[in-house]
């Protein structure tokens, strides 16, 4: 059977060259970073190349301003974590938004059991921060704004780099959770002013468990993890090297694609859209249209529930996703929709279709041709009016 | 999240699906929020459920167990069909995930609902 | 040049079997085991069956007891923060030892800065934990005992049951860091009776970056990385599935091969240990010679710095590794050796020379060709007496 | 901690090693705690060094300064040689890696000390 993988965003395979890159550093080039001998020294010069990589894709001025992590999850926990204990004399307060990954809302979740005070601005309807609203979420004892620079349901991009402004302003750090904008979007810390900056590597055709926080020269914060003094004693543990390595290389991948990235992604992303929207009926774009990643498409079909509508798609070969509570762990619907104000019988039937670099213009075409009676069946047997 | 073959057959190939004309008994559960709505429609003849038929908007133990039962129920009598419980419609699909096990897993609550619809009928013929 | 690697205990090689399992989890089934679909399904599945590998190596009884991690480091960190925090309410004590790995110390460490007490028991020239002074250690409020297994630096085996069965007269959790011991010793986490166990991917053939937690049944800790809810939500974060299937696969090959390993293993380092004493003068064993970890020799060598070895081995190609302070980042000599009260310029003169799988006779043989040649040579430029 | 290949080839073939029979100046620093000693040894003729030998237990970068600092000493006056500093004994390596530099960079540090302990023989010529 024909499969197509339309769930990036969840996601991506490793991309071949990232493999053998970490093949390389399982099976010949295994040595510990912190080991004297040749070994050693192999690996050490592959972390050096990955920050570079790291470094470079994002526009970082030193290699050193970034920091190896275990994934995106940790690189937000070490980041607003970090953040907080270590400004925690100058002030308790944290702004952040009601459409963050659960990375950061749960981080700054965990935080508040230790008298922190969070801030959650809300959402429009199209999933985008007011910069204002984080303008006057900001009290005296503010310490840290962080507002992701994509949003992982929706796709909605953030206005990133005037809510670093804000913050600047009234000298509060500032981080990103970039980890779906980056290889999709330009991203350059320097541009955007953040300080803090969250990466994934198994966004980005990179391994799974590996990741990295840009730390920007000078910005303090206190480590999370505690062992041997790796990382410049920001993150204790054996370096991951085999790990680091591949989502080096996918770094320097992402920059290499880019441009092709974003033009193809976003064609294959509207004819998507713009083919949906034309073969059935009640579907509504989540999401910002024009202020959007690049190979999101999120849609909500009136009466049909999310996880049915997978279940047929993954019967005809294509895997995506939903925020229906049925595909969640805490059997919710997506937190994102909510905070846009979208009625649950909508938040329930939305499915998310991302796209990644290998997919086609014929991966679309299939998709149109099957969808329509996915959603048709299903509709047939719904009590909902669409 | 797994599902048993038996699930995802009654998902692909629902039995008795769509609102029944005239039906003796209706029975609905769940809500949008929670994100499963379910109907069921019973006929009943000489106390016996002779034909049932659902409409269902949900996940696929959803519509699984909505489509099990409409086959389970056939042939009952009422007192038998009350004793349906959900534990064992999920039985008869070979198991749900445990997720499913607590928040999907209606169709029981949906035909007790349908027969005390039919009662309610029964006693009230003058009902709606 | 001949290259021998004798540095096991710092890092592993990949086994080709790891390898190309995690290629499989990289290449092809390369979903997130949060996803719905097929590729999600496959994911998942490698997690249940990672999880029962690893269950199996170390005689838990449930697959459930296994939370996976970054690695050891990480492992340990969960174990005593998770702990600490969770029992906080019933006291505010630990008891420890002077010998653990900095993963554990400098978890408690920084315990400390939220009023959290340690007590380091201290361990004989050997190196050895005497249980006795565990007991004498514990106090009305203490609520967790950690212990390693074996060392990592002079491969001491603790009384590790010995110690469990006192903590939990005392009702007291224990935890051990078994991070060297599993692979080479018989580790069955109910015959030692203990609470939580860590693990780590990269000293067992397994990739970096990976690591697992055992923690019993019903032990309550509180989770340290905050997100999604992966790992019956003690562990936050995209499970690192290629990682973790290796992780897996790592454990299966330990457990059919260990009686092999440990056998094989004790002979080379016999050989070695006795070569080294009969061709060098002044050479001394450290830690203890029976209760010993099958693949660690460490000796020092009177009169000749540990680095300076290390350079004259890997230019012979023997990869190997010092407790001197020139190796490590603190540049201060090895803890472990400092706690066992020895002198400092014995420190500074050890080598560990850890075994292998694939580590064979002529190894050693080599190595004892080559070795004492260095010493004489470092010696003729040392002005201290051995 | 990478060496570049100019410390590897002093390490590997250290030049003007061993006790010097009757040196004119000896000088001895770092203590076995810290991990490296280094005696010095000089030979001083018309005020000028004209032989210099070594012993040192430390690690690489300590034996490659202490054999590069035999040769850059090696025909200097006695107020040139107390100007060389570790910094340039590090520069003539090619450089060494950061920890190295501020700790087992000794030599110039040994260097002093022999000439210093050359000039207090002088003042006093029955001095030990
Ligand atoms: C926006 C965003 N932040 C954080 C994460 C967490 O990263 P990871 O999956 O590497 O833990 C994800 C993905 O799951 C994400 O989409
Ligand atoms: C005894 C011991 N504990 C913990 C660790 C840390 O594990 P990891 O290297 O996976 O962070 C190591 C190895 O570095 C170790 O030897």
């Amino acid at each position: 059977m024909r499969r197509i993988y339309l769930d990036h965003s969840a996601t991506t395979p490793v991309h071949p060259r990232v493999a053998s890159v970490v093949n390389r550093y399982m099976l010949a080039d295994y040595g510990n970073a912190s080991s004297v001998h040749s070994f050693g020294e192999a690996a050490r010069k592959a972390l050096i190349r990955a920050r570079e990589q790291v470094a470079g894709l994002i526009g970082a001025e030193d290699r050193e301003e970034i920091i190896f992590t275990s994934g995106g999850t940790e690189s937000d926990n070490l980041a607003i974590k970090g953040a907080a204990w270590y400004n925690r004399k100058k002030g308790k307060h944290i702004v952040t938004s009601a459409g963050e990954h659960h990375a950061v809302l749960h981080a700054c979740k965990a935080l508040k059991r230790h008298g922190f005070r969070i801030t959650e601005v809300g959402v429009d309807s199209e999933g985008r921060v007011d910069p204002d609203e984080v303008a006057d979420a900001i009290e005296d004892d503010t310490i840290l704004v962080t507002i992701m620079m994509a949003n992982n349901e929706v796709g909605t991009v953030q206005p990133v780099a005037e809510i670093a402004e804000i913050a600047r302003r009234h000298e509060v750090l500032f981080h990103t959770d970039a980890v779906q904008a980056v290889g999709q979007l330009d991203v350059n810390v320097s541009e955007l002013g953040v300080d803090m900056l969250s990466i994934s590597g198994h966004k980005i055709y990179g391994p799974k468990g590996v990741g990295a926080l840009y730390l920007r020269k000078g910005t303090r914060i206190r480590s999370q993890q505690h062992g041997g003094h790796h990382e410049r004693n920001m993150r204790a543990g054996t370096e991951n090297v085999a790990g680091i390595a591949g989502l080096g290389e996918a770094c320097a991948l992402a920059e290499e694609e880019l441009k092709f990235r974003r033009s193809h992604m976003i064609r294959l992303r509207d004819r998507l859209l713009d083919g949906l929207q034309e073969s059935i009926e009640g579907l509504h774009i989540n999401g910002s249209r024009d202020e959007r990643l690049p190979n999101n498409a999120n849609v909500s079909i009136a009466g049909v529930e999310g996880e049915a509508m997978l279940l047929g798609l993954n019967a005809e070969g294509i895997a995506a996703s939903s925020g229906s509570a049925c595909t969640s762990e805490t059997l919710e619907a997506s937190h994102v929709l909510s905070a846009m104000g979208m009625k649950p019988e909508l938040a329930h039937a939305s499915v998310r279709l991302t796209f990644g670099r290998e997919n086609t213009e014929e991966d679309v075409d299939y998709v149109l041709q099957v969808f329509p009676g996915i959603v048709s069946r299903l509709r047939s047997m719904s009590p909902l009016d669409y | 999240m797994e599902y048993t073959d038996k699930v995802m057959e009654h998902f692909m190939n629902p039995r008795n699906i769509g609102e029944m004309e005239n039906p003796d008994g209706v029975g609905k559960v769940g809500n949008p929020s929670c994100g499963d709505i379910m109907e069921l429609f019973i006929r009943v003849e000489d106390d016996r459920v002779t034909e049932a038929s659902f409409r269902t908007f949900g996940c696929g133990a959803a519509i699984a167990t909505s489509s099990i039962i409409t086959e389970m129920v056939k042939g009952k009598t009422l007192q038998q069909a009350l004793e349906i419980t959900n534990m064992q419609v999920a039985e008869q699909l070979g198991g749900l995930p445990d997720t499913k096990l607590h928040c999907s897993n209606l169709a029981a609550d949906a035909l007790k609902e349908a027969i005390e619809d039919y009662r309610r009928k029964q006693d009230d013929p003058n009902a709606e």
